[in-house]
């Protein structure tokens, strides 16, 4: 048997909730027993747009939160965006609704194996994943900050009870309608250093993905940076999701996102050439 | 019960026990899909093109999905054929699957050399070879376009490999006349062809306003191509009866692979559905079975090339 | 509110105060559609490919619905020039409608006829010139897959035009390389092209298991051939920026006649999109000047092959 | 002005029910004010597969029968087989669903000027426009009879409501699970003979119409026949509906069974020659 996409299973989902968050939909699937391989930072790829569908794809989404219970078995939490076709036809499902899905997918965040300090840094619905994270990381005596980031405060998912497991929440819009105006990067370095932060975990646009880096890289801190390419396919067959990554010896492969990541040390990744011709590598 | 349906299949001297495979490109080298299908089960995977050497591919974006199709722009990004070799090849052999190797060149001798390569390995059932690829000595112009080329490639490959290893010559319907081509790389020492590869095409994004592929154009595949497929396979078919067609080109059920072995193809290759679908090849396995028992096949040899029968 | 968006187009000396037009073919003559659509509140009619006689075409089916898109085989059903111009110009130009006439001939010498009997009528703008059908001179090889035969006809067809109504030579995408067809045609006095023509394409009827349509195979149209369309588009607009294109293929939404445009067409023809919804052109254009001005486009002619730029 | 399809609306009409009865979805439509327009012998072209549908084209489906109320306004209704992907989309729509119309279309059944004795033959799903037809008839005062086929009891669609305007009905099944065992035109020369039938009215698949309008020739009797020809736009623009029909002088065309049908002249459909190839003509 081959250890890619091991945890991995196909399965018919029902649809238990979708409610309407802000600019999201938080969607809760029922997935049965795969939730128990679901860790923080994995993602589930969903069929869209029913039997005559135009849409051959499926759609990648983030597992923000898992639970299993009595009445609904394992159930994983979305926080879906309505983007394009698939993710509004995604959003338009009432409960009741089956879709067929494939998790969990994809690398998950890595958990130190000491207690440390932790900044948890999430762009618009990329907290989505971070809340599960703050969990996991709480429970391993993890002391977790936040800090998230939006266009708008409309854009900024941030759940009450998700609070409980962050010692702190900052809150930046660049509109100023939520929290502080400016940029999740804005007071990053003064952030890191006050609250002694050992390790930065981020999840959001790739171009704040790379800024974090860039501070990241310059204070020295560890980042795992969970990334956002195009996927065909989220499984590893099609070649479409990669990203320029560097190894030990500096040398440059384009490493699929699906498998290889998404969660990724931003330090390895050559941000600078994602997009670029591979000729100039 | 009746008995089972004999779904095996051959291609030129090689013998499969389904005529389901991957498609090239579409399954990588086969360890992703092995925890959602097993890979002994269906007919072979059919590698993704190797070249010489290891290769980073095109710039992203690499996909866009168009309507009921998408297209790629992935520029044979691959480890190159000595790791692979080393690596891929004997890890599908392990799992007892049959396996068809699929090589790019970027120049005739480039396919001799990746051959010569192929030759030294045993256990390979078929050799894929993808001509539907750009020639840097003829200003990029791809193999497949012209009888010339194609058949310069095919024959370096057949007299490396001798007559032990079926050669299959994978054809772009990108051209004025498809037959021809065939005729050609079949005159050349092909033992059959793979229809068909990608349809150029391109998609504009409507916030940059400029072509979205990194690499501007890509390839179409999926059920949007499939009536083109289904037409190059019915036509060389007719014009080549005996000729081995390993047919694909938006194959995503049952009732489309049967479209295809209707009008011609011994073999089916699923490309874009198991991106949609990681079981997809084992859904159309089964399908089909159901198909051509309904049909009153007994064997899946009965069905290839029916739609030409009066 | 600002100045309304100039939506007015030329294809060569031809003026449409608007860039959408029916596609030949998927309009009639006209009459049908305008109990849907305002016909002179569009920018033109192509009228479906007129021949020397009348003809009663391919059997039936003509038609099968493919993902996206669907096929058909018509085979140039008319009532031949005579009747066509007797009755069917007048009443368009009555409408205050733009005509943009379709000829098809199954001879070089059948178009210079058919062009000889239109230089006679007043009123039309265009005459588009569908030399992507079977030539039977030839073997029944597809005039415009050849560019030769594809130059033979337009320059027949300029010589007894003269320079008074612009000629678009209508190409099938259906080559090895359509760029050098469009040179050709160029060469040969076209001031523009139509692109494009139909994909060809099979369905097997999986019940009686042989070909569905009657004509056995048929042309792709529809969405499912957009990536193609931008491409030819994108292609022949890079060869040569100077030629109008007047754009086709898998248009039904104002974003996909933009994708068009960007690519590099100077106007829309809308064919599939309106069997499918019978007002689909107005709702193009209604959608077109949204797109265009909220990208701050005051004229469609700044957007016309905007991809190329950079 | 055109003349064609000069009754036609494009509206975007509500399902108001859908029933299954038989082998059959019944479907009331909400039209508005089209339903004025609407004659029996007309149909109506639906959008099927909603937005992100593969599916680029209309189905045709008879209209069985209109109304007007005052909670619903104009309405219509089809009798639907679930046959392949669209009319299956179709019967699966719950009440409440907007679809895109396009009706009035195609011609009527024509109705005799003076009270006449008329037959009306319907096959399967056929059935549907005939109880229409039949109100209309009686109406004007004809005498009505009917007979209708199928395969089985379940392809027969004969509403109570709908046998108040018929004289008599016989049904015939092939497999005898419903009325007589046999065929619409298995006592048809006697049937036509004992009633004094002066015209028939037809609806059902090519082959029926077929060996109905054979027998009415024979017997001199008037026979309008509503065929069935794969329809890829309805309104007359696509030319893929054409069957080849006489003219008066012997001379035959390819008409278009959308604008120039679906009702036509059974005697002068060239029943033999559809689907032959045209130069055989
Ligand atoms: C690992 C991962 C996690 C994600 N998590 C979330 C999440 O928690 N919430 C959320 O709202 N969105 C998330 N996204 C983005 C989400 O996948 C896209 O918004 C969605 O695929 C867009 O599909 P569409 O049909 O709406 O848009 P379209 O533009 O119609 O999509 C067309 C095609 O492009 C692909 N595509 C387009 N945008 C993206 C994108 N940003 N990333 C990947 N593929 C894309 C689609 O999958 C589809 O194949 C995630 C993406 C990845 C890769
Ligand atoms: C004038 C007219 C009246 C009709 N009335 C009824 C009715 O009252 N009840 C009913 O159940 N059906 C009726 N039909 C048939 C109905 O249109 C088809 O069953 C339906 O279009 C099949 O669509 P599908 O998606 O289910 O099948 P598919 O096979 O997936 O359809 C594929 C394509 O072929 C076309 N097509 C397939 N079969 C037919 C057919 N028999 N006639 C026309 N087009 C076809 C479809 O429109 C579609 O474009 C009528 C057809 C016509 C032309
Ligand atoms: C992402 C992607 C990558 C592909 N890579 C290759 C390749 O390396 N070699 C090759 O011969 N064909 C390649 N193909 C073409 C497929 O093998 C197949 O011919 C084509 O996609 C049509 O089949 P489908 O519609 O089932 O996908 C690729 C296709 C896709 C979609
Ligand atoms: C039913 C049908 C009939 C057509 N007839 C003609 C024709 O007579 N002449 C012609 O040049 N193109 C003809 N075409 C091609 C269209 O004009 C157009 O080039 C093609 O359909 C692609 O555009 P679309 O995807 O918008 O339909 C026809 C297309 C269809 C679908
Ligand atoms: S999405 Fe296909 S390889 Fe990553
Ligand atoms: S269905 Fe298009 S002309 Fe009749």
């Amino acid at each position: 048997m081959s250890t890619i996409n091991k945890a991995a299973t196909q399965v018919d989902a029902t649809i238990i909730a979708n409610k309407r968050i802000g600019a999201y939909h938080q969607i809760i699937l029922s997935v049965g027993e795969a939730v128990r391989h679901c860790r923080p930072g994995n993602f589930i790829a969903i069929q869209v747009g029913g039997d005559s569908s135009r849409m051959v794809l499926r759609r990648a989404f983030a597992i923000s939160r898992t639970s299993e219970t009595a009445q609904f078995g394992g159930t994983v939490e979305l926080i879906v965006a309505p983007h394009g076709s698939g993710s509004r036809w995604l959003c338009a499902q009432s409960e009741g609704v089956e879709v067929n899905v494939v998790t969990p997918l994809g690398k998950a965040f890595g958990i130190p194996v000491e207690p440390a300090n932790a900044l948890l840094i999430g762009g618009g619905y990329g907290s989505a994943p971070l809340f599960g994270l703050a969990d996991v990381l709480k429970s391993r005596g993890c002391k977790v900050d936040m800090i998230l980031g939006a266009s708008n405060g409309s854009k900024i998912y941030a759940p009450m009870e998700g609070k409980r497991s962050v010692n702190s929440l900052k809150i930046f819009t660049e509109d100023g309608s939520m929290g502080e105006s400016g940029r999740v990067t804005s007071q990053l370095s003064q952030i890191v250093a006050e609250r002694d932060i050992e390790i930065i975990y981020s999840c959001g646009p790739m171009a704040m993905l790379k800024a974090i880096t860039e501070i990241a890289d310059q204070l020295g801190v560890m980042h795992q940076a969970s990334v956002e390419e195009s996927m065909a396919c989220g499984i590893g067959i099609c070649m479409t999701c990669v990203l320029p990554v560097k190894d030990e010896d500096g040398a440059i492969s384009m490493l699929r996102s699906c498998i290889d990541g998404p969660v990724m040390d931003g330090s390895k990744v050559c941000w600078d050439l994602v997009g670029k011709s591979t000729e100039s590598f | 019960m009746s008995t089972p349906l004999d779904l095996s299949t051959t291609l030129g001297n090689a013998w499969f026990p389904s005529p389901l495979f991957t498609a090239s490109g579409c399954a990588s080298s086969g360890k992703e899909l092995a925890q959602f299908i097993s890979l002994k089960d269906i007919g072979a995977v059919v590698t993704k093109s190797v070249m010489n050497k290891p290769r980073h591919g095109r710039p992203t974006p690499r996909m866009a999905e168009t309507p009921s199709g998408m297209l790629n722009s992935i520029g044979l990004q691959g480890p190159g054929i000595d790791a692979f070799l080393a690596n891929d090849v004997p890890w599908l052999l392990a799992q007892g699957s049959r396996v068809i190797v699929s090589i790019a060149g970027e120049t005739v001798d480039e396919y001799s050399v990746l051959a010569r390569k192929l030759r030294a390995v045993s256990g390979i059932s078929a050799i894929e070879v993808n001509i539907s690829c750009p020639n840097v000595e003829s200003r990029g112009q791809v193999f497949a376009t012209d009888c010339d080329t194609a058949s310069r490639v095919i024959d370096g490959v057949r007299k490396v490999i001798g007559g032990e290893i079926p050669i299959l010559a994978k054809l772009t319907p990108d051209v004025t006349n498809i037959v021809d081509i065939a005729k050609s790389v079949v005159d050349a020492g092909a033992d059959g062809v793979a229809l068909i590869n990608t349809v150029l095409g391109m998609v504009i994004n409507l916030d940059t306003m400029k072509p979205h592929l990194g690499g501007k154009t890509g390839g179409l595949s999926g059920p949007a191509i499939r009536p083109i497929s289904v037409r190059a396979i019915y036509q060389v078919h007719e014009a080549l009866p005996k000729l081995p067609i390993l047919g694909m080109g938006g194959v995503s059920s049952g009732r489309d692979a049967l479209e295809l072995i209707l009008a011609g193809a011994s073999g089916i290759s699923v490309g874009t559905a198991s991106f949609g679908n990681p079981s997809a090849i084992a859904s159309i396995q089964k399908e089909l079975v159901t198909l051509l028992a309904q049909r009153g096949f007994t064997s899946f040899q009965q069905a290839v090339g029916y739609a030409h029968r009066s």
